[in-house]
């Protein structure tokens, strides 16, 4: 299993910073995911005798928190919230909008692979609601005419990354 | 510790410094429920029924975290606990199915119980409930997610009583579910402690469920008859079209030397009573062939050839094997049958560990050997070979817990890395076979140092360790059969060198221990006695043998050289086992009672369908020397106790069996009183005079009546009969008399069982091979735990 | 990222620095930074303590408890190491201040956090920063690699001879982390599932060790206090309510944002002058004064002053300062089971009733917006809510249940609206509202 | 004058003889009745032979859940439970009654049997010719008190209690 030397940088960092291996369990598997898209069997494996646990423990962790999937998503994951302050302001219909617009449902991933769609709870953006989450970028005060360019400009991006059927890391700063 | 006082429901209760609320609410007699709260495993508090009223505190409490405290006040019948207790219910049954009609729980469930107890009886809920498909884990081990309440005993119990922890919580909210190490399916040591934990009917037997209802069983209290740690067990018996059927397996009341605790075997390989293979008639040689035909038949046959080859070759022209798995009383009858009827000391069984060097060594120091409940309370441990993990699981579970909940301290030293290392403050791995060598370095031999220093562990490290161990209180020194002879001798120096040890010796088979203590030897009376003087033994039997009789290996050399003429062998397998030359006995007379056709019975004249320990009454010895009650459970087969057949082949012999089993004593005169009791009415007189030894023993077949002999004679063995057929376990002091004999440690043949293998007796019992199979078609991974 | 708002009545202490570019180091010291610690460290430790708790300031967390008192809990011996801990899992719908405290001032954070060591006598802090706040949680490793670099973190801070080490810690997305002893079970890299107390973390915390855990905004206040002194600090709010707050004004307004105004800042003043008032001519319906957590207040109940006991008087909470507003264009129905659905998804499924209550009235009240509502339905909702009150493992089951009650209490009517099979008389006039938006 | 007295009364008596024999017979018709009951009429309440339902795919209801046999005073109900299979589908539950006797030596007709079934499978029928010169016949097995398959299912359940009660479905 091979993961970038940021990665490796960052987790060594990270090792130091707790008395205790477990304890970088958490931000290593979401810094893991953002490379390999999602967490593989492969990667729990690797990770959970990275940190000395078995891979049940990793299993537990990971289904516990809701960023994390094993499952393979979207390059672009667009995440809607409508928790109350979006939904005061159109947060559901932005939803629909999206499922119509990319043609999946809550928790799909277009054919291309290019997108997937995720209903959320609030991402704090609830002063400049409706908002939306792509990946770990933030799209705030959105109307569905906005949305559309939002989605329109990432759509440009992913061809012009291309073969985005495979997974292309996001930048770790 | 200084007791501390509270109230709860006006009234006083005293109970020690740092009890919790709950476990102070019971001792005073008032139930707090609870689900996920369970006696030695972590505190949860998750389950929230055991909400009480704490004065002084805004919220109720939950007592199974509460600890009490000087003056506290606490009520736990309060409307508002009682609407808090019936809400939880409301709420679990919101999406727990109503299928009890279905659920293997039903009847035992304490969601049942809660539910009854406090209200909730109609639902408010009418959406629809979350649902999964039940899924199999293991062969033995079926999940029923929609049944499950999440208390977090499996989990819990897998984990910290186990140390497999195969079974972890995924997800979060309603939708958290109970998860096994390997995504669908489990890979542990398959003890089913988390079946027998769960207080639903979530996590189900695969040997059990669907077969009956609780209620619809005999609960047969019991010993099991696998390994040497006489785990004590509840069998559930139903008759069936067959007959006597045992669908279950466990410890129902939580008593005995094992608690809670039992393992795969104990919890699921009582199958092979059920085979279909078992002999159900006798087999006579006819012609080059076994054919069935009756008993009388067969033991007249048996009894004219014995008594031929005794009158014309004399006694020490037969051998006699006995078994390890045969009660205590079937053993002492045959080495007394052998020895006063057939007039031969021929007589040897399986040996798995050196109990007569042991019982040389202690001479004059009876109370040094450990009971199974010592190892649990010791402060202090010493394992030298052996990996009871996967040989004695209820000790490897005294000692895991015993470290855990006591903050023992436990040394291992072994020949591999076995799996109590990890609850080891000090393990050091040694040479394969040096274990001798420990054990005299611990004595004081330096000289046996080099053999078992290695970089890890250094000379040094060795006398630190030695020094440290003499330190010790109380310790509890535990030995393998790796360590015989003169080597147990050097050990048991070491141990008077250290305030109050205490020994354990690990034997391999259910009454091994009992084997040695009834005398099954050669040189050797019960107890230990020398043959050199037989003194009270002559007294009561009229007369023993003088001279030491053959080991098993002489017997087949004494059989090739023509002069063994009859072979009788009870409850053995030495072909199987020991790999005995067949051949040797091709043209001898061999009688064998067992309950399948062995490899040995294969080669026999005459077989005879043996009951099982499951088909009997009678005593057993564990291999920590604690004797508990044998309590039969029914009969399948048309099988006859091996007690019953010795006596029917004496009989035949024309000896007069009296003088074999002392039966018609005990008192007669109030026989009419005992008959008095109505049918369902406590025969009070006949208990008491069951619980004092007196009740008449009418037949020569009643292994009490044996049984009063041996208490009578042999050491150790004088415990209360009342506590004994109480279902309680007695510990035995062992302690040779007269000087002690030396045996050849080669004689010595370990079983090396796993936890799914169980000698001869496994192979016919369906749940221990299902497991290995499964396991072999999963890839060689190891298991969580390790 | 998230554009600034500004309104007259603001008094900025925590926000000072926002929109000024002090994410950098050296704007940072321009703006006095650093210099708070620098006092500190030259005061006693139980100096500082006393002088938070003379300054009123309470727990911005949503819980309100004093911040001084809380330090003095932590033991001054311990055999393990001490951890300050600063809560940066800021999930609370409704509430969306750290993020501009992170993004506009991380060292304002980190200097609370040295400051809370010294004063409990602690030599290691972590900032937990919310996993969706990736962009924030690289702002704040460079804040404190830089800080590093200056020498303001490490052996030997500013040539004190003390010694304070503080690093980052990223979550993954769990409201429930945000409970302070779930939050610590995540930073061990477990499950977030709160533990048994007592003890309590000032006593058994991280990895055994005592830890003080604050809200990020409470430890931005921290730096202020120690310059501007306790008194100053605690005049700016009523009694006992010291300093100021953000409130994240969100909803049907005109101007939502976050402000910072005094504490006990009017709330109908907070929504028309402040927030700019209802849009497109609608009146308000309701307010959730403090995340979504609170019970709900109606258009009759906002005369309040906006501080912890004031609020518990009025029955509610002060929360987590995040306010949102409701017109009269909502179905309250939708409005609880929005809020449910989030508590049914975050509820981490320890305990029976918040697992079980939160799914069951998740259910109803989908049925019942769906227009299968029955009218025992109603009853059994705050049935289900009040035996949720107060018996759940942590918190988070009250949070479910207030503002459930308070909707089923406040808008009972619009529930009876829904039976009897009828279409929700909301869904048309929200629909054209939102097109509007 | 007595003589006319007495005449008279003699003539009364007679008269209601004479009447009577013209009204028509009021006793049941049993056993020379027409249908399978030969005549005989009975109230719904009557309890007589059991008969162990279907659901409506012709699945027994039965679950083996033991709870008659708990119930019954007379202890007369026998039941070996199984599991049903994919392959092998009895009953609508997971488990099943693989045998299932009543024995109708000890039977008392209490009806508690079918208070206690919670999936209304087992009823009381109309069956009562059960007498019988040989005692080991009045164990009744599932085969004989089973409800055939429903009418839908092909097969005419009119009939069945009568069936039941001549023990004529193993017969047939």
């Amino acid at each position: 299993m091979k993961f970038s030397d940021q990665f490796e940088a960052r987790f060594a960092e990270m090792l130091t910073h707790y008395p205790t291996k477990r304890s970088a369990l958490v931000p290593t598997l979401l810094y893991a995911q953002d490379e390999v898209g999602h967490l593989s069997d492969e990667v729990i494996a690797e990770i959970a005798s990275r940190v000395d646990l078995t891979e049940l423990e990793v299993r537990n962790v990971i289904s516990y928190y809701s960023m994390l999937t094993t499952k393979p998503r979207g390059k672009y994951n667009v995440q809607v919230c409508t928790n109350i302050a979006c939904l005061l302001r159109g947060g559901e219909e932005l939803l629909e909008h999206c499922k119509g617009r990319l043609g999946i449902g809550n928790k799909g991933t277009t054919q291309d692979g290019m997108f997937s769609l995720e209903e959320v709870e609030c991402i704090g953006a609830c002063s400049w609601a409706p908002a939306v989450q792509v990946n770990y970028a933030f799209h705030e005060n959105l109307t569905t005419e906005k949305m559309d360019k939002v989605l329109d400009a990432y759509n440009e991006e992913g061809n012009a990354v291309g073969k985005w059927l495979t997974w292309s890391p996001i930048p770790m700063k | 510790m200084a007791d501390v006082n509270i109230t709860v429901d006006g009234k006083k209760v005293a109970a020690p410094a740092g009890t919790l609320l709950i476990e102070a609410c019971k001792s005073a007699g008032i139930e707090v429920p609870s689900f996920c709260y369970y006696p030695n495993l972590s505190l949860q508090g998750a389950c929230r029924m055991c909400l009480v009223k704490v004065e002084k505190m805004p919220k109720l409490q939950t007592a199974c975290t509460t600890v009490i405290s000087e003056g506290m006040a606490v009520s736990t019948d309060t409307p508002e606990i009682h609407q808090a207790r019936k809400s939880m219910v409301e709420m679990l049954l919101g999406n727990h199915p109503l299928d009890c009609p279905v659920c293997d729980a039903g009847g035992e469930c304490e969601l049942q119980d809660m539910t009854f107890a406090y209200g909730a009886a109609e639902s408010k809920f009418i959406d629809i409930k979350n649902h999964r498909e039940e899924q199999q884990w293991s062969p033995v081990v079926y999940f029923d997610r929609p049944r499950c309440i999440l208390c977090y005993r499996c989990v819990r119990v897998c984990g910290e009583g186990m140390d497999v922890w195969a079974l972890g919580v995924q997800n979060r909210g309603v939708s958290s579910v109970i998860a096994p190490n390997k995504e669908d399916h489990l890979e542990c040591e398959e003890c089913g402690m988390c079946i027998d934990i769960c207080p639903v009917g979530a996590l189900t037997s695969g040997a059990y469920r669907y077969k009956t209802r609780p209620w619809e069983m005999r609960h047969v209290g019991t010993t099991c008859t696998h390994c040497a740690d006489g785990c004590k067990t509840t069998l559930g018996v139903r008759r069936s079209d067959t007959g006597m059927e045992i669908v279950r397996g466990d410890n129902r009341d939580k008593s005995g030397i094992n608690g809670d605790f039992l393992c795969m075997k104990g919890r699921y390989a009582f199958d092979f009573a059920n085979h279909e293979d078992r002999l159900t008639q006798p087999l006579i040689r006819k012609d080059g062939r076994l054919t069935p035909s009756t008993w009388e038949e067969a033991f007249e046959l048996i009894g004219r050839r014995f008594k031929e080859i005794r009158d014309s070759a004399g006694g020490q022209a037969i051998g006699v094997v006995g078994s390890t798995r045969t009660t205590n009383e079937e053993n002492y009858l045959l080495q007394k049958f052998a020895r006063v009827a057939l007039g031969t000391n021929n007589i040897d069984h399986h040996r798995t560990a050196d109990f007569p060097a042991l019982a040389a060594a202690l001479r004059g120091k009876p109370e040094a050997t450990a009971s199974m409940r010592d190892v649990f309370k010791a402060p202090a441990m010493l394992l030298i070979g052996n990996n009871p993990t996967e040989q004695h699981p209820l000790l490897a579970w005294q000692i895991r817990n015993n470290v855990r909940l006591h903050k023992a301290r436990l040394y291992v030293i072994n020949s591999e890395p076995v799996k109590l290392r990890r609850q080891a403050v000090n393990f050091i791995q040694i040479p394969v076979g040096s274990e001798g060598n420990v054990a005299r370095f611990l004595s004081g031999d330096d000289s046996a140092a080099g053999s078992i220093s290695n970089p890890t562990a250094t000379r040094d490290a060795w006398v630190a360790l030695r020094d440290k161990l003499r330190g010790e209180q109380n310790l509890v020194i535990i030995f393998g059969s790796e360590i015989r002879g003169e080597d147990i001798a050097s050990l048991v120096k070491f141990g008077s060198a250290v305030p109050s040890a205490k020994f354990v010796c690990l034997s391999d088979y259910a009454n091994s221990r009992g084997a040695a203590d009834m005398g099954l030897y050669p040189d050797l009376l019960p107890g230990y006695h020398p043959m050199s003087d037989a003194g009270k033994w002559r007294d009561e039997w009229g007369g023993v043998p003088q001279t030491p009789g053959l080991t098993l290996p002489q017997m087949v050399e004494s059989a090739k050289a023509g002069n063994l003429k009859a072979f009788y062998v009870v409850g053995a397998n030495p072909v199987g086992r020991l790999g005995i030359d067949a051949f040797s006995f091709s043209q001898r007379f061999v009688v064998v009672q067992d309950m399948f056709l062995t490899e040995t019975a294969l080669i026999a004249d005459v077989v005879l369908p043996a009951a099982n320990a499951y088909e009997k009454s009678g005593t057993v010895t564990n291999t920590c020397g604690d004797v508990q009650f044998l309590q039969k459970a029914g009969e399948i087969t048309g099988a006859k106790s091996d007690f019953e057949m010795t006596v029917r082949i004496a009989d035949a012999m024309g000896f007069d069996v009296s003088k074999l089993v002392p039966f018609s004593r005990g008192t007669h005169s109030d026989m009419g009183q005992s008959r008095g009791a109505q049918s369902g009415e406590v025969d009070r007189h006949g208990v008491w005079l069951e619980a004092q030894g007196l009740e008449p023993k009418m037949s020569p077949f009643d292994p009490t009546a044996i049984l009063d002999e041996i208490q009578r004679l042999v050491p150790g063995y004088g415990v209360s009969r009342a506590n004994l057929l109480a279902g309680n376990d007695q510990h035995t002091t062992l302690s040779g008399s007269g000087a002690g004999v030396q045996h050849d440690p080669a004689l010595i043949a370990p079983a090396n069982d796993t936890l799914f293998t169980s000698g001869t007796l496994g192979r016919y019992s369906r749940a221990l091979n299902s497991v290995m199979e499964n396991r072999q078609k999963q890839p060689a991974e190891e298991v969580a735990a390790d | 990222m998230a554009d600034l708002v500004s309104h007259p009545d603001e008094v900025r202490v925590v926000s000072r620095r926002f929109g000024q570019g002090a994410a950098d180091i050296d704007r940072y010291l321009q703006l006095d930074g650093y210099k708070a610690v620098q006092k500190a460290l030259a005061m006693q430790p139980d100096a500082i303590v006393n002088l938070v708790k003379d300054s009123g300031l309470r727990g911005r967390g949503g819980a309100g408890f004093n911040t001084g008192m809380k330090w003095s809990f932590v033991p001054k011996q311990s055999a393990k190491p001490k951890y300050i801990l600063c809560n940066g899992d800021e999930s609370e719908p409704g509430t969306c201040k750290d993020r501009l405290i992170f993004e506009h001032d991380p060292h304002a954070v980190i200097e609370g956090v040295v400051i809370a060591g010294i004063a409990t006598g602690a030599h290691a802090g972590y900032i937990y920063v919310r996993g969706e706040y990736r962009y924030l949680l690289e702002i704040m490793q460079k804040a404190i690699k830089d800080a590093y670099a200056r020498g303001f973190l490490g052996k030997n801070i500013f040539g004190s001879g003390y010694d304070f080490e503080v690093y980052w810690h990223g979550g993954a997305g769990a409201y429930e982390v945000g409970e302070e002893s779930a939050l610590m079970e995540s930073l061990e890299g477990k499950r977030g599932i709160p533990r048994i107390r007592p003890p309590f973390p000032a006593v058994v915390g991280l990895w055994g060790g005592p830890t003080v855990i604050n809200n990020a905004e409470t430890l931005a206040s921290v730096p202020h206090i120690l310059l501007g002194g306790a008194e100053w600090f605690a005049k700016l709010g009523p009694p006992k309510n010291g300093g100021t707050r953000l409130f994240c004004l969100s909803g049907h307004l005109n101007r939502p944002g976050v402000y910072e105004l005094p504490m006990g800042y009017n709330l109908k003043k907070m929504i028309y002058n402040v927030g700019g008032g209802i849009p497109n001519g609608r009146t308000l319906k309701a307010v959730v004064p403090g995340g979504s957590s609170c019970p709900l207040l109606t258009a009759g109940e906002i005369d309040v002053s906006m501080d912890f006991d004031s609020m518990m008087k009025a029955g509610s909470m002060l929360g987590s300062g995040g306010v949102v507003v409701v017109d009269d264009s909502t179905c309250m129905v939708k409005f609880a089971l929005r809020i449910m659905k989030f508590y049914r998804h975050e509820s981490c499924g320890w305990c029976i009733p918040c697992r079980e209550g939160t799914d069951w009235l998740d259910k109803i009240l989908v049925r019942f917006h769906s227009g299968g509502g029955l009218r025992k339905d109603i009853d059994n909702i705050q049935y289900l809510s009040e035996n949720m009150l107060g018996r759940t493992f942590c918190p988070l089951g009250d949070a479910a249940a207030m503002p459930t009650i308070s909707i089923v209490k406040k808008f009972r009517k619009e529930f009876e609206d829904h039976l009897d099979g009828k279409p929700c008389p909301f869904e048309k006039a929200g629909a054209a509202e939102l097109a509007m938006a | 004058m007595t003589v006319l007295k007495n005449i008279a009364a003699i003539a009364k008596g007679m008269s209601i003889t004479f009447m009577e024999m013209f009204q028509p017979t009021q006793v049941e018709n049993y056993p020379d009745g027409p249908g399978p009951l030969k005549g005989a009429k009975f109230q719904d309440r009557f309890r007589g032979v059991h008969v162990l339902q279907r659901d409506e795919n012709g699945l027994e209801k039965c679950v083996a859940c033991f709870l008659c046999a708990a119930s019954c005073p007379s202890n007369c109900i026998y039941i070996e439970a199984a599991e049903n299979t994919a392959e092998h589908r009895v009953s609508g539950a997971e488990r099943y009654a693989r045998v299932y006797n009543i024995d109708y030596n000890r039977c008392i007709f209490c009806g508690y049997c079918v208070e206690a079934c919670p999936t209304d499978a087992i009823t009381h029928g109309h069956g009562f010719e059960i007498a019988s010169f040989n005692a080991s016949g009045l164990v009744y097995r599932k085969e004989q008190m089973l409800a055939p398959q429903p009418a839908h299912m092909g097969a005419n359940a009119v009939f069945n209690h009568a069936e039941v009660a001549s023990g004529e479905l193993g017969v047939r």
